[in-house]
């Protein structure tokens, strides 16, 4: 048995080799939470509008994503004829490569497993913003109008939105003083959470940072670029099988790691009453995901140019003042010292 | 139908007797008529119905093209008159008047193959554009066969 | 594209590969039962609702029925799409774009005629416009009659979907071949699909009405997959 | 953003007299688009695109092809195409008697089929000059606004579903607003035994008698169903994204209305005080004082708000003629043996009904025979369709949805 232990230990003595377990394991957990989340949005969803969910496979119907998993699996690997074929089969695997790597600088627990970039926040909100180029890839090389509008309207969303989203996630930044993620935990220790703490402007620039992700992750009201009633299925038109699962899982993927940000920077991250930890910051996480669904299944959607005038007459000069208030609280409250 | 509409009837066909279900108005006046039944309040544009009528032993082929107008409000009432025209004739268009007119007017095409003379868009409205044959005329059969798909 | 309805059967490329694997059979006959049960359990529909049992069918996916149970929900577009539920009386004007919309979706998939025209056109059946039934050009794997049938109805032929994707799968499934089944039937004017008297040349002519669509409407498709609907 | 809240005092708007109507000043004689565009004359250097919607698309309420001709997002031409539902109906008729031929027009207008079927018998009776007892003229009336309300219902829900789409907020509405639907159709099938497709109806009468503790049940429905548009309110009238959408959108003028022919709720929203229940009476609106209720904004959200009002109008009808349903026979006639039974007299008849999309007619022509000559069906659909080339240009993609959502056609009328 020593003997097992003793290799494992020398396996993790490996740099490279412990980067790739540790990476195999985060990603297969979060791609877990990505589909429980779905089967938890399709209960979620039901029980809003009065009807019960999946229910018939499995308890409470949650092997239902396995399912579609198997099913997706099988389906026929389609690509229409008149379209990029090379762009079009290449676009899935990069939405969930973009995801997923946006997950090497999100730390869940003081040691890891992410990276402790000293520019974290910088990095990881501009690795989730890659996510526009597949969007508008996926658009373009499926050679179909709806898909091609929908691209567009996913550019024209994600490079406003991006601007509200980096200001606002400015706020937490100059409070703690750091772009490291842990060094901005550490500054909400004993319950001085930046939603809270100082009282307005970290409040609203949660505001601010939870309506620009959504926008970001094209979730309802915010997802013109998918607009089902719209634009038929927007970009993912002409996907199917399992390269739509892989949009629809990086969907999710996306979703979450923007929540687990948004619990990173404004809400103390691991910390909590008794032991801090892992518990603490899933929970968080997964609160914000929850109310993304509930958001999702309450509102209805804005017009693109709607949505745009929302961004440029409210959302930046909203976040230019709270940086700068923010910037004002820490010289007043002598923070600079 | 209410007075005014009678006496505009009267006066302008030269009627004794205005039938309820509408008189028979020459298709070179029709446009006059109901653009003066329009200044008279008749705003809504009700229906446009052509009927064909075979030929029998006593009439040769002829097609009636039934107008109906309504005047909205409280007391709304109905205007109504016809036209009768030959198998090969004409009728001029009242899509100018009436913007409802147009699409009642490429049914009637479509469906019973009447030319609306001055029609700005006179395409089938119902069917594909390469049908051959109006089905509501009366020598359709109505269980006629398209290939390959019936 | 001349699609050859009557053996409709998908393997999926993966299976060449793992069958080469010596002493897998265990594992793929388990395998093969996991996703039978996954291809079984998720069927994503595609509303190919034209009229009234169009608006049964949104009944069936409200809260008091809810096909969302046993994991059926509606996509918009075809290529995600398992299931196409024909909704709905067809017409000569549509059906090439329903045919087209069948072409699109991608393999396995089924087609389920809800309600009496999409079965046979009903009372519509003899009229000029109207295809006396869907399976006179796509492949129908369940009939649910009625006019419209109600939402429980739709429910079970769903049910009777899931059980014939399982036959099909463990390879039990025996379709009613017996000739004097079909006497004394009505018939439509085209044969249906799978009868003995359809001429190939009409698939092909429907194949190919489906790419052509109506003059006036401008669509010069360049190859099977080009697509102006939906 | 546009916000008109409703707790604002409604102003009374100028008013312009055009042929002896009054119509709101502000949105009479708006400049109409040319529905006759040529593409090609539209700047011939701009990127336009032509974008098929339809036949098979999420909103377009059944099988419409809407082919919009767009410079970037905005639509500068919107060619409806229709006709891919033709069924042929008046060629049906035209070969049916006057017993064969109610169902036929059930599938007509099939969210609202009674109305369809009162259509047809309506004419049939007019021609051969019958009419119907107290009893079923009631019991009619009934039918009539209960189908109102649940057409309504659809309505509401598709519309917010156009909004909001299928897997979001809109999907929920329209899920609330099913639930009520079905509470309806419940009613409906205990007095008829369909869901849809009622053929309830028959010349000189019903063809149903009330069953036992129907109307308690009624009541009952009535009441929840009032209860509930009030949470409809909560999710659409307070809910500042709904009202952006639909403020200011798709703004009809009252004069292109009429002249297109539209009726109903497009109508009234343009500020039209013009309903036959009330200026026409038929069944047995005559013995109701129906309020009509009327907007003058024209947009979508103004005949939304007319539609609204019209199912607390009906509710209000239906409660007050439940109660007190006259005794006495269903139907003039004697009950028929056979389908030749109605022998029809040689006449033209026209007769229209308000239908929830506006003014539903039937034309009916007689030689003598049992089978008429011509039976034309005037559908309001077809013409609130036929206004969509004048609505969508300026809108974008987004609203020409919205606008479409709000003529609320029924594809199957359109076609017939």
């Amino acid at each position: 048995m020593s003997r097992v232990l003793d290799a494992l230990r020398m396996i993790w003595e490996i740099g490279w080799l412990r980067g790739l377990v540790v990476g195999f394991v985060t990603l297969t957990v979060v791609m877990l939470i990505a589909a429980f989340t779905i089967w938890f949005e399709r209960k979620w969803s039901g029980r809003m509008q009065n009807r019960p969910g999946p229910t018939e496979r499995g308890y409470g119907g949650w092997l239902q994503i396995f399912a579609d998993f198997f099913k997706l699996l099988q389906k026929e690997n389609l690509t229409p004829t008149a379209t990029d074929r090379r762009l079009f089969d290449f676009v899935p695997p990069i939405v969930v490569f973009v995801v997923l790597s946006s997950l090497a600088v999100v730390p869940y627990v003081p040691q890891g497993p992410a990276a402790d970039a000293s520019v974290g926040v910088l990095l990881a909100l501009a690795i989730s913003s890659l996510m526009v180029f597949p969007v508008w890839a996926a658009g373009w090389s499926s050679n179909n109008k709806w898909a091609l509008l929908g691209a567009m309207r996913a550019v024209a969303q994600s490079i406003s939105y991006e601007i509200p989203l980096v200001l606002s996630a400015l706020v937490p930044v100059i409070l703690a003083g750091s772009f490291r993620l842990t060094e901005i935990v550490g500054a909400q220790a004993d319950w001085h959470w930046f939603a809270f703490w100082p009282p307005g402007p970290g409040l609203a620039a949660f505001v601010l940072f939870y309506l620009s992700s959504l926008a970001e992750a094209n979730r309802i009201p915010f997802d013109i670029p998918e607009a089902e009633s719209e634009l038929v299925a927007g970009a993912t038109t002409e996907y199917g099988g399992m390269k739509f699962g892989m949009f629809y899982l990086g969907e999710y993927v996306h979703t979450f790691v923007a929540s687990s940000l948004a619990a990173l920077l404004f809400f103390g991250g691991w910390e909590g009453p008794g032991p801090d930890g892992l518990h603490w910051m899933l929970a968080k996480a997964l609160i914000l995901t929850a109310s993304v669904i509930h958001v999702r299944w309450t509102l209805v959607r804005y017009r693109s140019d709607q949505l745009l005038r929302l961004c440029w007459t409210y959302f930046v000069p909203a976040a230019l003042v709270l940086v700068f208030a923010a910037g004002l609280w820490r010289i007043l409250a002598g923070g600079l010292a | 139908m209410p007075d005014d509409v009678l006496a505009l009837f009267r006066t302008r066909l030269g009627l004794e007797e205005v039938p309820p279900e509408g008189p028979f108005v020459p298709p070179e006046t029709l446009p006059d008529i109901v653009a003066a039944l329009k200044e008279m309040g008749f705003l809504l544009f009700l229906y446009c119905a052509a009927t064909h009528w075979p030929a029998t032993e006593n009439r040769p082929e002829a097609f009636t093209v039934a107008y109906g107008l309504r005047r909205p409000g409280p007391g709304s009432s109905t205007a109504r008159l016809r036209v009768r025209i030959p198998a090969d004739g004409s009728i001029p268009t009242l899509s100018g008047l009436f913007a409802g007119a147009d699409w009642q007017e490429r049914e009637q095409y479509d469906l019973v193959g009447i030319h609306f003379e001055g029609h700005p868009d006179l395409r089938r409205l119902m069917l594909p554009e390469d049908w051959e044959g109006h089905p509501l005329r009366k020598d359709y059969a109505i269980d006629t066969h398209h290939f390959p798909w019936r | 594209m001349a699609v050859d309805e009557t053996s409709r059967t998908f393997v999926h490329p993966l299976y060449g590969w793992l069958e080469k694997i010596p002493g897998l059979s265990v594992g793929l006959t388990t395998a093969d039962a996991v996703l039978s049960w996954g291809l079984e359990h998720s069927l994503w529909v595609f509303p190919m609702a034209t009229s009234c049992c169009g608006i049964e069918f949104m009944a069936t996916m409200t809260s008091r029925f809810d096909m969302d149970q046993f994991g059926t929900f509606t996509r918009p577009t075809p290529r995600q799409c398992d299931v196409m539920v024909v909704a709905g009386t067809i017409t000569v004007k549509m059906a090439p774009r329903v045919k087209r919309l069948w072409d699109m979706m991608p393999e396995p998939r089924w087609c389920v005629a809800m309600g009496s025209c999409a079965i046979s056109g009903d009372f519509y059946r003899n009229l000029y416009a109207v295809v006396p039934g869907v399976d006179t050009f796509i492949p129908v794997d369940v009939y649910v009659p009625g006019c419209p049938p109600a939402p429980d109805h739709v429910h079970a032929g769903m049910h009777v979907l899931m059980e014939k994707i399982r036959q099909v799968r463990k390879g039990t499934f025996r379709p009613n071949a017996d000739p004097a089944a079909r006497e004394g039937l009505l018939r439509p004017s085209i044969p249906r699909i799978g009868d003995p008297d359809r001429d190939p040349a009409l698939s092909r002519a429907q194949a190919e009405a489906a790419f052509r669509m109506d003059p006036g409407c401008q669509v010069t498709p360049r190859s099977e997959d080009e697509r102006d609907v939906p | 953003m546009v916000d008109a809240h409703p707790s604002h005092e409604p102003v009374a708007p100028a008013l312009v007299e055009v042929s002896g109507l009054s119509l709101p000043a502000a949105i009479t004689h708006l400049p109409r688009p040319d529905p006759y565009l040529n593409v090609e004359d539209y700047e011939p250097e701009a990127d336009a695109m032509a974008l098929n919607m339809g036949p098979q698309h999420p909103s377009t309420h059944g099988v419409l092809r809407l082919k919009l001709f767009l410079d970037g997002e905005i639509c500068f031409k919107a060619v409806p195409y229709v006709g891919y539902l033709h069924r042929g109906v008046e060629k049906l008729l035209e070969n049916r008697t006057a017993i064969q031929s109610v169902p036929y027009v059930d599938k007509n207008d099939y969210v609202s089929p009674l109305t369809g079927e009162l259509a047809l018998v309506m004419a049939y009776e007019a021609l051969l000059d019958v009419e119907p007892p107290p009893r079923a003229q009631v019991l009619r009336t009934i039918l009539m606004e209960l189908q109102r309300i649940a057409s309504h219902h659809l309505w509401l829900g598709t519309f917010c579903l156009d909004m909001g789409g299928a897997l979001g907020g809109g999907s929920s509405v329209f899920l609330y607003n099913f639930r009520e639907r079905e509470l309806i159709l419940d009613l409906l099938e205990a007095l008829t035994g369909q869901r849809m497709h009622y053929n309830a109806l028959m010349v000189g009468g019903n063809r149903h008698d009330v069953p036992p503790g129907w109307e308690e049940k009624v009541l009952a429905t009535m009441d929840r169903v009032e209860d509930r548009l009030a949470e409809y309110e909560a999710m659409t009238v307070d809910n500042h994204i709904f009202r952006s959408r639909t403020v200011g959108v798709g703004v009809l003028d009252p004069l292109l209305a009429l002249e297109a022919g539209a009726g109903g709720a497009n109508l009234r929203a343009s500020g039209v005080d013009h309903d036959l229940r009330r200026d026409a009476p038929y069944a047995a609106y005559g013995q109701v004082d129906v309020r009509i209720p009327v907007e003058t904004a024209g947009d979508c959200y103004a005949r939304f708000l007319v539609r609204i009002a019209e199912m607390r109008e009906a509710i209000r009808i239906v409660r007050l003629l439940v109660s007190g349903i006259p005794e006495g026979p269903i139907g003039a006639l004697k009950p028929p043996r056979h389908v030749n039974a109605v022998k029809l007299p040689p006449g033209e008849v026209y007769v229209g009904i308000e239908s929830p999309r506006g003014e539903l007619g039937t034309y009916l022509i007689s030689d003598g025979s049992p089978i008429p000559v011509r039976v034309k069906i005037r559908p309001p659909s077809l013409h609130a369709v036929s206004l969509l080339p004048y609505l969508c240009v300026g809108a974008t993609v987004s609203d020409i949805v919205v606008i479409l959502g709000s003529l609320d056609p029924i594809l199957g009328e359109v076609d017939r």
